[in-house]
């Protein structure tokens, strides 16, 4: 199909000729086209369909305040719906397709809707589908649901990057029009940090899409030079397709650039975008004004659109909507694109001006004092139908009509903390209020200074005021100052179906229906009427649903309330703001030291934390994992078993106050531990409640090294710096985490002396004599390597803690093994650690879920009440002691076949199975090879005086019952005479 | 005025000439039997079960600004009765019911929509915790499910099973949860309240509490003095303001909660869903938007807004989850100030001060209680007495150690 | 946001973790009469004001200092920070 | 001497190195760890015993110094002193010994990995990674930040040489996001 609508001239390079297609049909276009100019200049006009009534609809504007010009770009994965057809840059082989229509966009069936808008008017569904009840959920509810929505997301995962990036400047300049360059070029030459950012591919901004000249260049070719000056300037980074979203905090600015929209393919490793943190020292928003509409009765309509937007297509793109245009304006400025599209040789067939004083254009007919009155054309505008003053009407032939009502600053950022706009009477429009974000200012139109000379010149001084530069102003170049000229006009009187916000189909009719039902405050108007609240978030529609109500309530605007506006500036892919951490980069991966050994062996592993841990190590022929873990257990307390422990957290305590400041820290005393010693240690919340557990092993007088949870690690080490920097703030402690400086593993089972007296060097005695239970020590192992013992049991067993320097923990795991085979040494992971861990009945994660107190979990007695420590004030209170708290129990099936579920509850045996009978419930459970019987911890009311007592064990959630006998929690070697062995 | 079909229909064949104000918009009495202070989603429920139920006719609310404009009116819509605690699932599972038959109490259509609720877990202590929580549900009348890893990826195949950091290994779910409209919740409890003859009273904001010889006797407002016999105060996210007024200090810090709207889409999600490995909630509403959140910014605060960290850590977690949302576009952001609680449970009790009643500490679940909320706090205001299924949520309880503390967080507000 | 180290200057305050009120610095005397009404107060009273707040910050990704912000939390401007074991000493903490 | 083999961080035998246009990313596993931490009371001695061991007044705030021993400023009166591995694998015991009571050491060789950084340009690989304001940083300056969530220092030691340190474990994923990052920026 040939451009049959293309101009003479424009920014586009006619050499080259790009393809793409929209709705299956094969276009051509050129580079510097947006897809909106490509379907222009094509004499494509509708393309879209409205949200709710699915009025035909086309392009309103040139720029990103886009309501109705939305498609689904691209295809497969990479299906992009919503997307403004006005900002995406055309490539070659871009597809596109219309969205919100069935069958077609030309015939599309919920059309009809617009046959019973009537029906469907503001806020209607809070007034029916109430009945009856049943129906809401399967029956309205999921055609409302299939009605509404817009594009479609693809059902497969995004397949391209994003990234994210981290920027710092003096001066950050939001938007690259005459008062965006100006500043840089000033901020810039005068050697500060300067960053340039601009939403669109090419700079420049209103300065494209104007004819005047500034100096003796044009303009366009004016912001070319600027742009190429400021290209060499080191200390000036340019950052075009690139819109900044948001002001936040301290001057930090959040952007998105778009590094991969305009190519047909990424190469390998690139990003789509990067979101970009920049933060800054001061900031100047030069972000424009968008033209604003005036509303009338079918307004809607392919063809017709905003006067500055045929301007831009016609002197950016080369590029006219129809042959015959007319403009519906309140200003001079409607006279302005008027006179471009002339001169460009597209037919004017009249400039319709509110006012009756119009300047008068004798290349042209200008109807003064006139009023558009309604539109005809289903699916592109045909005729206009016009008022003039005496009463008569005229109707216009023409394909496209242009509508000026005047421009509001683009004041959006100016709001991202809250600030108010004030309303300017001079130009019937919000500039930015006072209360500015902190580090910003505002610059050009979209403070108010609507002529390119004062965008300049306002460009300029923002840049000086800044950065508090010394010296003069740089000479501007001579460029029209012409004085504001309109009159605020916002609806043709006596129009109902007139659109103010075009996608999402609210009308006059709307706004007035909802004063009239009490929405009267600007957020009721909004969220009643749903203006402003779709893709386009309102830019070309809040402000004069505002206008509209003020009229309706007989008030001026600004008494009628203001609208403010919140980040994102334009939406934004939600993929950018995650950037890489996704998938399997989602965290950090953490690796134990004989991670990859145990990768060798087969092992399955488990997340624990950002942790990677073993689970168990299935041989050969194992089908099932109960029968690996069954077997590490069973091999562990029959002989020797070896698990990484690396991932318990380790903190290097030390200073002369280390055992006071263990004392603080623990409830359970340190001052007396003797050097070369281990104690258990039990850390609780200063609200009372067990924080952690763990060891603290004394290997000087002023040194320890505690151990603590492998969940809790970084939050007790915080804690703890909490207390000595903040509590006790004079005590000589020393703390650093030595968590990943050692491969730690734990050897355990009556064989375990055995198997480490084979590769500790043997000047360390480690008899149970010389090395007791608790005993730790500096050692060195394999013929010098330093290392640490600790004499430490969490399985029950005879047990060992070893550690190495991490470098070595792969060639000590494979020594252990080899050295072990005689013993039948056997690897085991996090099961068999928690199955042994549950006979012995030591409490653990499930068990310290941050309700309980030592008191439930029977170490009631170790919290020292002869010193201060954190948490013991607060264990006392009344309803942590009273008789009948929850106790940690064992809990056993009577019939040995059958399961304890962890998050069961346990209920008396006789008596209703409810809430209110509810005694307790179970935290832990495993299966015990040794015990050969399903076994549990409960945590249950008045525990301690229930030995024996038979239960029930519920779970209506799986659907189980067990009869359960309560027992002691020390299911294996109560009295502990194998771990000191 | 009665709304309905027919109603719609006559008005539309008429030119909507019918419709009246939803509420009058009465100038202050000198005095008033009960003022609530609040014209949110709480105050007002209050207000409409204060006439309704409790036959309080004499009723205000006061608002500094225009009703529903805080939480209700900036939340995530979720509604739900999937806790776990004694003293909190009787009271969410009562609001669950009161929800069910929301739109016919008030004859509004708050577009409660019970698409259920799918919270994952991702190990298995997760998992442990999970099915002690439903069975709590179930033992306390509500419902809930169990599902495997195969049977979430049966309903939610668009979710991430492929590449996970932290793979799904099942979930909890509550079909009777879902979401509602909530501006129309606050909108049609304003209704009915106004209906019943409670005067609703924009634009007043409460300046003091007038206390002598320890009563309060009434507020103190922008439009002066209004006297009451009791006060109310539920302003959630400003309790700690108010009830500064009447020299309190309260175990409530204030912070901000961000959520997020995409831009609308045909139906993707039918369901609501909570991530358990990263701070990320979802649903679809009715008109295409994907509305999520994740975690408080986690500093005191009362600006309704937040930063970029979180709202890159609720989108990691969310194109972590479900990879398909990747390309769909964040089209708003905006906060919420939030009472954060010692124990992450809400207070419903009387204060020291004789008179004022003191409704506050939701944390970010405030919206799933509006009708319990209102209606246990109608319940003390008219009987003195706290309802049966709030009387766990004293001031008092974390002086005697009582505390509703569902995620183990303890007194560090911003962990709730 | 970004907060103003007293040794590091200027960094992002997502590199910290939050912990509250600075009063936390004001641990009571376990073996005070009314121990348990003040670290009732302690642990769970807030003043929460909408205004100045001094609170605590910790360092995390950083040098792993606890620092006493000064913020307002109606603007989120920080007008001082200070090192946390400074102040803490300032109001009488020492062993 | 023991007869245990290392393992590189990365888990290989021998270092890694990956390379993208102009830029080289190499694990450093020879490099020896401790940390010294002034004892309350004692930083003036400490600092003045680290001087002399480091042969150079010991780092101020984010700065490093020295020579074959050099070290870098790590927190408040707290320093990480760095060696070569191969003649400082016991390099704890010696800064022990030279600080005396006045600090309190901790050997932390394999609680860090290393990758070193070098080539042009380094500041389009750094600003995607982490939040440093590169302008600011010159040679013999040290920062701690953050990187995809991995805690870091980041030392400068000319505009075309960092060193990276990072967590042990996290190797891997920290690795990942350095050479990620490269193949973006380059």
């Amino acid at each position: 199909m040939t451009q049959n609508n293309r101009l003479s001239g424009g920014q586009i390079d006619r050499d080259t000729t790009l393809n793409f297609r929209f709705d299956n049909r094969s276009f051509t276009a050129h580079p510097g086209d947006t897809l909106a100019s490509a379907l222009l200049a094509n004499d494509v006009r509708l393309i879209g369909r409205s949200f709710k009534y699915h009025r035909p609809r086309g392009l309103l504007t040139a720029g990103s305040e886009e309501p109705n010009g939305i498609v689904e770009l691209r295809t497969g994965a990479r299906k992009e719906p919503n997307t403004r057809a006005t900002t995406i840059e055309m490539f070659d082989g871009l597809e596109a397709s219309s969205q919100n229509r069935w069958p077609s966009l030309k015939f599309d069936a919920l059309g009809v809707n617009d046959l019973f808008s009537n029906f469907l008017s503001a806020g209607f569904y809070y007034k029916t589908f109430m009945w009856p009840a049943a129906f809401w959920e399967k029956v309205y509810e999921p055609i409302i649901r299939r009605a509404a929505g817009l594009g479609s997301l693809s059902a497969e995962a995004d397949p391209d990057e994003y990234d994210k990036g981290f920027r710092h400047c003096d001066l950050l300049i939001i938007g690259a029009g005459p008062s965006g360059l100006m500043a840089a070029l000033t901020a810039g030459r005068a050697g500060a940090d300067v960053i340039l950012a601009d939403e669109d591919f090419q700079f420049g901004g209103r300065l494209n899409s104007e004819t005047f000249s500034l100096g003796e260049q044009n303009a366009s070719d004016w912001a070319t030079q600027a742009v190429a000056e400021l290209s060499t300037m080191p200390n000036v980074r340019l950052m075009p397709r690139t819109t900044v979203i948001g002001a936040f905090d301290h001057g930090i600015y959040g952007a998105v650039e778009r590094t991969g929209d305009h190519l047909p393919t990424l190469p390998a490793g690139k990003p789509r975008q990067i979101l970009w943190r920049i933060y800054t020292k001061k900031a100047l928003l030069c972000a424009g004004a968008t033209e604003r509409p005036i509303v009338f009765e079918n307004n809607d309509r392919p063809g017709i659109m905003m006067a500055s937007a045929l301007r831009t297509y016609a002197n950016r793109f080369a590029v006219t909507t129809a042959p015959r245009v007319a403009i519906f304006t309140n200003n001079d400025d409607g006279h302005r694109t008027a006179a471009d599209l002339h001169a460009k040789g597209v037919h004017i067939c009249a400039v319709i001006d509110v006012r009756e004083d119009a300047p008068v254009n004798y290349d042209y007919e200008v109807l003064s004092g006139a009023r558009v009155i309604d539109t005809k054309g289903r699916l592109g505008l045909t005729f206009v139908e016009v008022a003039l003053p005496d009463g008569s009407t005229r109707t216009l032939d023409c394909g496209a009509l242009g509508v000026s009502g005047g421009w509001n600053p683009n004041v959006h950022l100016t709001c991202h903390q809250r600030g108010r706009p004030v309303w300017n009477e001079a130009l019937a429009a919000f500039v930015p209020g006072s209360n500015l974000p902190v580090g910003l200012s505002v610059a050009g139109a979209a403070n108010g200074q609507m002529s390119t000379h004062g965008a300049l010149q306002s460009g300029a001084e923002g840049a000086v005021a800044a950065l508090d530069l010394k010296g003069v102003l740089p000479d501007l170049p001579e460029a029209e100052d012409a004085p504001i000229a309109q009159k605020p006009f916002w609806y043709v009187e006596g129009c109902k179906r007139a659109w103010v916000d075009q996608q999402n189909d609210v009308t006059v009719k709307d706004v007035k229906l909802s004063y009239q039902e009490g929405f009267k405050s600007v957020e009721h108007l909004k969220r009643y009427t749903t203006l402003g609240m779709a893709t386009d978030q309102g830019k070309t529609s809040n402000i004069t649903g505002l206008a509209i109500m003020a009229e309706v309530a007989g008030k001026s605007i600004p008494e009628t309330g203001t609208t403010i506006f919140r980040p994102p500036y334009t939406p934004v892919p939600i993929g950018a703001f995650a950037g890489r951490m996704k998938g399997q980069e989602f965290h950090p991966t953490r690796l134990t030291p004989s991670h990859h050994w145990a990768k060798e062996r087969g092992a399955v592993f488990v997340e624990a934390g950002n942790w990677l841990r073993a689970q168990w190590f299935p041989l050969p022929g194992e089908t099932h994992w109960r029968e690996s873990v069954d077997r590490e257990v069973r091999q562990t307390r029959a002989s020797v078993g070896v698990c990484d422990c690396t991932t318990l957290g380790k903190i290097d305590v030390q200073g002369t106050d280390a055992a006071e400041f263990l004392n603080r820290v623990y409830a359970n005393a340190f001052a007396k531990l003797a050097v070369g010693k281990t104690r258990y240690g039990l850390m609780l919340r200063e609200d009372g409640m067990v924080m952690d557990d763990g060891t603290a092993a004394r290997l000087a007088e002023d040194h320890f090294v505690v151990t603590t949870t492998t969940a809790n690690a970084v939050g007790v080490y915080r804690h703890m710096e909490f207390v000595r920097q903040c509590l006790f703030p004079d005590m000589d402690v020393q703390l650093i985490s030595t968590t990943e400086s050692w491969a730690q593993y734990a050897v355990a089972g009556p064989n375990s002396r055995k198997l480490l007296q084979k590769i500790v060097d043997p000047e360390f005695d480690i008899s149970n004599e010389a090395f007791p239970f608790m005993a730790c020590s500096n050692i060195t192992v394999c013929g010098g390597l330093r290392a640490r013992l600790f004499r430490i049991s969490f399985s029950g067993e005879l047990a060992f803690e070893i550690a190495v320097p991490a470098r070595y923990g792969d060639a000590l795991m494979r020594r252990l093994m080899a050295e072990g085979e005689e013993f039948d040494v056997v690897p085991y992971g996090t099961e068999a650690l928690g199955v042994m861990r549950i006979e012995k009945g030591h409490a653990a994660g499930n068990e310290l879920n941050g309700t309980t107190t030592a008191l439930n979990l029977g170490m009631g007695k170790m919290v020292s009440k002869k010193k201060d420590s954190i948490g013991s004030v607060l264990s006392e209170r009344e309803a942590l002691v009273e008789p009948d708290v929850l106790r940690l129990v064992g809990i056993k099936p009577v019939s040995p076949d059958e399961k304890i579920t962890p998050g069961g509850h346990l209920m008396n045996i006789a008596g209703p199975v409810d809430a209110a009978n509810d005694q307790g419930y179970a935290t832990s459970a495993a299966y015990s090879p040794i015990l050969n019987s399903s076994i549990g911890l409960a945590l249950l009311k008045d525990g301690a005086n229930r030995m024996g007592e038979k239960m029930r064990l519920v779970s209506p959630l799986t659907d189980l019952t067990v009869e359960v006998e309560i027992v002691s929690a020390h299911f294996v070697d109560p009295e502990g005479e194998r771990l000191r062995a | 005025m009665r709304y309905s079909g027919f109603r719609v229909i006559k008005e539309a064949l008429t030119g909507h000439k019918g419709w009246k104000p939803v509420w009058r918009d009465p100038e202050p009495k000198a005095q008033y039997d009960i003022i609530v202070i609040g014209g949110g989603g709480h105050g007002l429920a209050t207000a409409h079960y204060l006439s309704k139920v409790y036959g309080q006719r004499n009723v205000a609310v006061v608002e500094k600004g225009w009703i529903g404009g805080g939480n209700v009116g900036r939340n995530t819509t979720i509604v739900r009765s999937n806790y776990m605690l004694d003293g909190n699932e009787p009271f969410y599972e009562f609001s669950m019911k009161l929800w069910e038959g929301l739109e016919q109490d008030l004859n509004y259509n708050a577009m409660m929509s019970q698409r259920g609720i799918l919270n994952l877990f991702h190990s298995d202590a997760q998992r442990d915790a999970y099915t002690r929580r439903g069975n709590a549900m179930i033992l306390h009348g509500a419902d809930a499910e169990l599902l495997d890893a195969d049977q979430v990826r049966k309903e939610h195949p668009y979710l991430n099973f492929d590449d996970a950091r932290f793979p799904i290994m099942g979930g909890l779910v509550q079909r009777r949860a879902g979401t509602a409209r909530h501006d129309a919740v606050a909108w049609g409890f304003a209704r009915s309240a106004d209906s019943h003859g409670v005067d609703i009273i924009q634009n007043c904001e409460v300046t003091g509490l007038r206390i002598e010889n320890g009563k309060c006797l009434g507020v103190e407002t922008s439009k002066g003095f209004i006297g009451a016999n009791k006060v109310g105060c539920a302003v959630a996210g400003n309790s700690g303001r108010v009830m500064g007024m009447a020299g309190m200090r309260l175990p409530i810090e204030s912070h901000v909660l961000q959520a997020f709207v995409s831009e609308g889409l045909k139906p993707v999600l039918p369901s609501v869903i909570t991530y358990g490995a990263g701070h990320f909630y979802i649903s679809q509403s009715d008109k295409g938007g994907l509305v999520f959140g994740g975690d408080i910014d986690g500093y005191n605060t009362y600006a309704q807004r937040g930063n970029l960290p979180v709202v890159e850590d609720v989108c990691e977690g969310g194109v972590s989850l479900m990879p398909v949302i990747s390309r769909a576009r964040l089209l708003r952001m905006w906060g919420g100030v939030m009472d954060m609680s010692m124990d992450g449970s809400p207070i419903i009790d009387h204060t020291p001060v004789e008179g004022l009643y003191f409704n506050g500490g939701w944390c970010y679940g405030g919206f799933k209680a509006t009708p319990a909320s209102g209606h246990c706090f109608a319940h003390l205001l008219a009987k003195d007495e706290p309802h049966p299924v709030a009387t766990a949520y004293r001031l008092d309880r974390f002086k005697t150690g009582r505390m509703i503390d569902e995620r183990g967080a303890g007194n560090q507000p911003n962990l709730h | 946001m970004i907060i103003n180290h007293p040794l590091l200057g200027p960094r992002d305050a997502a590199e910290f973790t939050y912990l509250g009120d600075a009063s936390l610095i004001d641990r009571p005397d376990w073996q005070a009469e009314d121990a348990a009404e003040a670290f009732y107060d302690y642990a769970y009273l807030r003043d929460n004001p909408a205004g100045e707040h001094k609170e605590l910050w910790y360092h995390e990704a950083g040098d792993r200092s606890w620092l006493v912000v000064t913020r307002d939390t109606t603007t989120h401007e920080i007008s001082k920070v200070e090192l946390a074991r400074d102040v803490a000493r300032a109001r009488g903490r020492s062993k | 001497m023991h007869d245990l083999v290392a393992i590189t961080a990365l888990g290989g035998t021998t270092p890694r190195v990956d390379t993208v246009a102009g830029v080289t990313c190499t694990e450093n596993p020879s490099v020896a760890l401790a940390s010294v931490a002034a004892r309350r009371g004692q930083e003036a001695k400490a600092q003045a015993a680290l001087a002399k061991l480091i042969d150079a007044s010991a780092p101020d705030v984010e700065q490093h110094a020295g020579g074959t021993i050099a070290a870098f400023w790590s927190g408040p009166d707290q320093w990480m002193v760095e060696a070569p591995f191969d003649s400082h694998e016991d390099l704890a015991l010696q800064v022990k010994s030279a600080v005396g009571d006045t600090a309190s050491v901790t050997e932390q060789t394999d609680a860090w990995t290393r990758f070193d950084l070098a080539g042009d340009p380094l500041a389009s690989v750094l600003e995607l990674l982490c939040m440093l304001d590169l302008r600011k940083i010159s040679a013999g300056s040290v920062s701690r930040c953050s990187i995809h969530h991995v805690g870091c220092f980041v030392l400068c030691r000319s505009s075309e040489a960092f060193s990276i340190y990072g967590p042990r474990s996290s190797a891997g994923s920290l690795h990942h996001a350095i050479v990620t990052a490269m193949r973006s920026a380059l």
